[in-house]
């Protein structure tokens, strides 16, 4: 192994089974109060046929320590945040304040049922309106849901209510409206929000420059179809928009709306709003920009963000403030908003992650959320400056809070990215975002956010130069990479070609 | 670091943003708090939340039950909180195995074939589920009983309003509590789906068997949503009646109730329709030594492949939620599950008993019933069970005239394992007292 | 690496700097509130030649994400009992409850200051009392001072009251009673515990059959110089004292105490009671057979066990309940105790452990507490019965709770007790302890506990006869280990010739 | 299991144990309790404790500072608390690598050159040093001070009532609240070691530089003890005022009150010394290729190795809390430590300022402080401060007649970085009100 290796070394790592293969007749891991009530006979409780007959076979029996052995074994198998960068572009992997987790296990609001009556719920009432407060500042957009679950969620949410304005500001004519414009670039949600939303979608080409291609744009306007325009900014390739205001007109001009795809927040913060930009909806990702943890692929929270005009279409209910007793401010849902697109999950969206971003939001203060995002830019940046030398990056201006690299150079060697991501677990980073995105050949998209100092990015760079060498001089050992995991790169054709979903008993 | 790169301020970061577009001022948010200040006034808020600290027979879609304290443990394991996606298989076999497992327990408590690794709830789960039976079928009518969460059928009704799908709803029977006997009649050949929860909205249990030969005879699908988990350790699986496609909340099996979320929805079907399901699949794969692991799997039917031919948009999805539920079925296993059902069975029949004894109230509905029901008060139920909170500080029940106007005194009551007999007795004291203020 | 190594496989483990080397000047990892009255000029609260004047230069400045990772990273080089079985002889690694952790961390508990007036005190002298009155009921000795801090701390006080009785029975006699007699299979804590209370050791032999040599018991009792024996019992070859009630007795008639340490109990609660058999004092190990966490070498809890006699000479203060207010109890503290020999730690003891303790008694409950002595020794015994094949086993007896291998027949082939142990660690698990008790040679002391099951004992007998097998057919490969962690065997010898204790900064 | 060994009952397990050794009954302590009785059962004694919700003005040894949040995280990773004392250094580096890092931050706070892996408390930790100043000089005569803590005197009686030392205490200054200049005379050429504590007992700094020449210049060493550690981040280190032992408890840093323990005892001395000192040591150490460790080291002084002869009969020490210490002293850093210390200072002087304005309140010693200071009333301290307990809802201070009964208006009031001014104004307004009752 190289010595360029400097993250990581290798140890021993624990193996563990399926816990259905550990499982074992008449464990319990479990421990209830005795039953205190008088006990019925079933039968007068529960007919036989509505009965359950098969003993739960199957599911696992298994003690408490087999369950903490199961699972902090499992963990050992996964990188995190917790153990270094995570320079996953589009995703903002910053680090998840154990604060945070603290607030949102805080008793009031962790043991809160959602139905409970307004009156006795009014600090949970409270968390959303200050949430959409600062939200609503951070954005420029003043109308706020915090009902949607993620960041597609968000999409959606936004799409409908684009949606709903068009029908009521244009009536049956709005059927003529059914194309949403998408660019090459943006991630794949934003069309299949689209779709959901009953729009079909045209693609904006990207400029050389990467940027959206103006003239395209007012072509596809022209034609009297265009519903809206859903643009991420900055873009995926982590460049501002900077003729976002341009654009914004044209769309606006043709009667259609913009949709601003906020996953890339985190390079604006504190520094551009989006509704200033002349943007009329946009998501967030709490998940992201505000810090609450990614968990293995979830929760998300998608706030959805509007302006006055869209407001009446947001999800019921709303919170609005009523009126102020002794001191305290009073609280209650909003149900009865005609204009409103409906309700697009049950409850109030995902609360506990509410908590983590209002946190996140009053830890840092006004200065720190500029601050975060500061160091964000910086970093991608300083990585930008750190790796040009050895890889092709198609994209000349500066980025912003991530950067796109390709295996251009690399390729000559036969030495692709998907190798290079492989390369750098051997080297103990997390690779970046690969083949994303679609327009830039072999894109490797990176972005460190601010969780990450100097030391760790030198090492980063470092690592990539050397893989770059290696791509060079011994482009066979990239190709097998990793060579230090405890699995190697897994046959996902077969995979798929043949799913294995479950788990079943070897006599099935 | 501003140097090394050559840059002489922070500002110069920004320079690729138009002059006018730039906030020239500072946030109008707090300034920042200290850990102390921080945690005071959060604790303040959640002082707020009086409903949070009191015996509680709230259900209707989010159930008290209790946690065992090892899930919290480890979901806050650095390496599984603080991990993304599991895009990087190597690196992510802690995550992946966990959602297999979490997979195989979803479809051995449903009785399925195959299930997903969650969607972000319950209600957008069968959202999904009918979108997906629009699929299957490629049909464009839905039909659902009046019985299943009001909330779940507003969220398929925002879901499929551009779908191009028709949803129609059929009344329940209003003397069992049960889906009438006219919600079979009204599939018909152009159904995709028919919709039925059970246990349902007023915690009867639906003859599922029947309405599957009902959908199955014209072709339809029929899915079969669940908001309480735990009935599973008790109740004929939704699988075993022949439902389609089955969903549930997943909130039951581990979750805080955390004002409504976030929460996990459970989402499985047939084998057959494995590539028309929804969200993310987890598989096994072996490596060339041919060591076992598990990865995405199937991605073709995702949104970042197929875009706007996807299954779905979802991306993100309740991972960690996931990861507690997961736990939380393999701690409490095959007996723990099916003793938390049982209790729960016997704790509500015990209640119903006890209130339907005390004068003024009564059981409006005959179906059987797992660990929810509907009690008819005296008095306005909004009234009553403000009165009950203010006065014997116990949260007693859902009011029903949130969803049914036309219902003014009834309310849901729901009763778990966690729910010990002098709650259940205080309850049934305090309901006869304040009714007779 | 041989294909028996089933429990892990090598992986790539994070390297972390220590955390002078990451620190950066002007980073911060703290958040306080600003100081919120008036400040005074430091000059007039603190003259200048009391102030610090190195502005703390060297103390590490790093953020809060820093930390995080340098210790997550670094915790992942430890192996744990969450990882697996530890069988530690001697050393009762069993399970450490979650919920025993959440109850020590009730604020009502947590956040209790010692010095706080017993009347808003209650709930934790309660505690207090209740786990003593069941620490009580298990050793059958009815006198308890839960303040002492481990085991070592315990065996000092039980001896410090062995001599303050012997003070008070003989008066100045006593002064001819200073041999406390102590076999010399015993824990070193042992005779430094007797040397700390002013005795003097002599060592009793051990039989062939690994117990007390009574011949030599009595003959060293001859002389009326004996203050009392300090016996561990099942002694740390694993064996039950059979003799144990002949052996008080002999003490006792030459005017001696018997102490017993009580570091093995976890092969006796529920079981049998040190009180039936003739002991006059015991100390436990809370952190062992009560399951408290060890915690990388501590905190312990040890508290002191004795008969009725020797109460009024047990560390002050003590819990005594007064009357009973409204259905609860009440207590209090007494501190006017002439006989008691004082106080050996401020305050109370380690309270947190006392919680977790009493915690681990009531969800066993006293079938349960039974149930895990039966597996812990049920489990060593199927240990024992798996390795007799391929080890010496230098007793034959069946063990309690632990049994006693030695390397004798390795050796031959120049593998010794260490390499056993290091090859172990190739094979996923902790090793046992080694070279203790130092009367077997190459002794390897295996203690599996209850918090085991059969699949992963079997792991472990597997590895052990797989390590067997090695030094016959390959002893270097055994020699030469652990070979797959991330370190190998340190030099000790260099490093305790020149012992580098602490960081400095590279200019000194 | 019981079979696969040959035998038929777990009865037969016990056969070495004599017949009329066996207990046969149950043991008479009460039946399992599930989690959630057992949560109730402790959350239930845990109300009983009303000193714990209340701001608090208690020192005394044992500190209110405020607990970064990531330290239960970290204290909390199973890797860490359910790991063994590091005998397996191949498998234990995260261990040893936090105990250098904790010896070497002891070091620099202290000023001292060598320290320990930890002691089981400061009052422990202060006995040992006595022992240890008996080693290396040889000598058998401590002196103290009386403003040392009175339970760590106490301590220090314990241990050295049987290894030939004489303690000979000094009545300390009742004017300045310092020790006596009475003290320095009292060492002689047969002294070991002379005790002293700063911040002493009533809060008072001491003269340690004085105190150290004046050992020094007989051959005698001083030991100093510190029980509030956050005075480290302001007061001149003992190590640069010639300390030769400086003990402390480092309870103040990220450690819960917790009823009194478990703390942490520091233990640093000179490095000429470091093979007498108690307890475990790491040292750095590197493998056959040259990559560095860390390993328990100078196991010669231990009690496994030498037993009657080692150093101290220490096994067990507080790992987990020296761990906690080192997490708080990285994440507060230089600068934090420093502030934290600073504002102890600032608000302890607001306090007493404020507290001595209070009609019949008097500061009865005039030597410098730091965070802690004695306040003279005008009734029986125990007696008002119940009252401030009851009616006002603090916790006001510690009286002093447990320990002095000669005083028995005299309190000890202890101001931390968590006390806001609202507290502090509280507790000025508070004294002023209950004693006119
Ligand atoms: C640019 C972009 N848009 C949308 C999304 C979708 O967000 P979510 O995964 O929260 O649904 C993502 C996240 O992966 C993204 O990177
Ligand atoms: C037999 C025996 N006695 C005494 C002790 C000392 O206990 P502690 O480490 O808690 O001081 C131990 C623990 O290591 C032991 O195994």
């Amino acid at each position: 192994m190289t010595d360029g290796i400097t993250k990581v070394t290798s140890h021993i790592s624990p193996n563990e089974q399926l816990i259905f293969e550990r499982s074992q007749q008449g464990r319990i891991g479990y421990r209830l109060p005795a039953l205190d009530v008088d006990e019925s006979p079933i039968d007068e409780l529960l007919p036989q046929e509505f009965r359950r007959d098969d003993d739960l076979e199957g599911v696992p029996e298994v003690s408490e320590v087999d369950v903490i052995r199961h699972f902090v074994r499992m963990s050992t198998w996964n990188y995190s945040i917790d153990l270094g960068m995570y320079p996953l572009g589009s995703c903002t992997m910053k680090y998840n304040s154990r604060l945070n987790e603290r607030v949102a296990r805080i008793a009031g609001f962790a043991n809160l049922h959602p139905l409970t009556e307004e009156h006795d719920a009014q600090g949970a009432l409270q968390v959303i309106y200050e949430l959409e407060q600062h939200l609503a500042e951070i954005t420029g957009l003043p109308g706020i849901s915090l009902q949607p679950a993620a960041g597609a969620h968000g999409e959606m949410t936004g799409i409908m209510i684009i949606r709903a304005f068009l029908d009521a500001r244009d009536g049956a004519n709005a059927s003529g409206r059914r194309t949403m414009l998408i660019p090459d670039s943006a991630h794949g949600t934003n069309p299949a929000s689209a779709h959901l939303s009953g729009f079909s979608v045209k693609t904006i080409r990207s400029t050389a420059e990467g940027l959206t291609d103006l003239d395209h744009l007012r072509e596809l306007c022209s034609h009297g179809d265009v519903a809206g325009l859903m643009l991420t900014n900055p873009n995926t390739l982590g460049l501002f928009e900077r003729n976002i205001k341009q654009i914004c007109d044209i769309v606006h001009e043709a009667g259609g709306l913009v949709y601003m795809d906020g996953a890339n927040m985190n390079a604006l913060v504190g520094i551009a709003r989006p509704g200033d930009m002349g943007v009329d909806v946009i998501h967030l990702n709490l998940h992201k920009t505000f810090s609450t943890p990614h968990g293995g692929g979830g929760p998300g929270s998608g706030p959805c963000c509007c302006t006055k005009e869209l407001e009446p279409f947001l999800p019921i209910p709303r919170v609005v403030k009523t009126d102020w007793t002794v001191g305290e401010p009073t609280f209650r849902f909003e149900y009865n908003r005609p204009q409103s697109i409906g309700r697009v999950k049950a409850f109030f969206g995902n609360y506990g992650m509410m908590l983590r971003a209002l946190s996140y939001i009053l830890t840092h203060g006004n200065d720190g959320l500029r601050e975060a995002t500061e160091a964000a830019v910086l970093n991608a940046r300083y990585i930008a400056n750190g790796l040009t030398p050895d890889y092709d990056k198609p994209f000349s201006s500066p980025p912003m809070h991530e950067v796109v690299f390709t295996d251009k150079r690399q390729t000559r060697k036969g030495v692709h990215t998907l190798d290079i991501a492989k390369r750098l677990i051997d080297y103990g980073f997390h690779p970046m975002t690969i083949y994303f995105p679609l327009i830039v050949q072999g894109a490797m998209l990176i972005e460190p956010t601010e969780s990450v100092g100097r030391q760790e990015l030198d090492q980063f760079i470092a690592a990539m130069r050397s893989i770059a060498n290696e791509a060079l001089e011994d482009p066979e050992l990239v190709r097998s990479a990793p060579n230090s995991t405890r699995i190697g790169r897994l046959d996902e054709a077969a995979a798929a070609r043949k799913p294995v979903l479950r788990w079943k008993p070897k006599s099935d | 670091m501003l140097e090394a790169i050559g840059l002489k301020s922070a500002e110069e970061l920004f320079d690729s943003i138009p002059q006018e577009l730039l906030l020239k001022r500072p946030l109008n948010t707090p300034a920042a708090l200290s850990e102390i200040e921080l945690l005071n006034r959060f604790e303040q808020m959640g002082k707020r939340n009086a409903g949070a600290g009191r015996p509680s027979f709230l259900g209707g879609g989010a159930y008290s039950h209790y946690i065992p304290t090892i899930v919290d443990h480890i979901l806050t394991r650095s390496e599984f909180f603080t991990a993304y996606t599991p895009y990087q298989p190597e690196i992510s076999q802690g995550t992946l195995q966990t959602i297999f497992e979490f997979q195989t327990l979803v479809c051995q408590l449903t009785g399925m074939e195959v299930a997903n690794a969650s969607m972000y709830d319950g209600s957008t789960a069968l959202a999904e589920a009918v979108l997906m039976a629009e699929r299957v079928t490629r049909r464009s009518k839905a039909i659902a009983s009046s019985s299943v969460h009001p909330q779940y059928l507003e969220v398929i009704k925002t879901y499929v309003q551009h779908a191009g799908i028709h949803l129609d709803l059929v009344s329940f029977d209003s003397l069992t509590g049960q889906s009438a006997a006219a919600l079979a009649d009204a599939v018909d050949d152009e159904t995709a789906a028919l919709v039925v929860q059970s246990p349902n909205f007023f915690g009867c249990i639906e003859d599922v068997a029947k309405l599957a030969d009902a959908a199955h005879a014209k072709g339809a699908l029929l899915v079969v949503a669940v908001t309480e988990a735990m009935s599973f350790g008790a109740l004929k699986t939704p699988g075993a009646c022949g439902a389609d496609i089955v969903v549930a909340e997943g909130q039951s099996f581990g979750v805080p109730l955390s004002f409504g979320g976030p929460y996990v929805g459970l989402f499985a079907t047939r084998e057959k329709y494995a590539r028309q399901i929804p969200g993310r699949l987890v598989g096994e794969a072996f490596d060339r030594q041919g060591r076992r692991g598990f990865v995405l799997t199937l991605a073709t039917r995702e949104q970042h492949i197929r875009r706007e031919k996807a299954t779905s948009n979802i991306c993100t999805n309740e991972g960690l939620i996931a990861l507690a539920a997961t736990v939380y079925m393999e701690t409490m296993g095959r007996r723990g599950i099916q003793e938390a059902a049982h209790q729960c069975l016997q704790k509500a029949a015990y209640a119903a008993r006890r209130i339907a004894s005390v004068k003024g109230f009564s059981l409006p509905f005959s179906g059987p019933r797992f660990n929810e029901f509907v009690v008819r008060g005296p008095l306005d139920a909004g009234e009553l069970l403000s009165r009950l909170g203010k006065d014997k500080g116990i949260e007693g029940g859902i009011p029903l005239w949130r969803f049914f106007p036309d219902w003014p005194n009834d309310f849901l009551v729901c009763v778990t394992e966690t729910n010990t007999r002098a709650e259940i007795d205080a309850l049934v004291e305090g309901l006869g007292s304040v009714s007779n203020q």
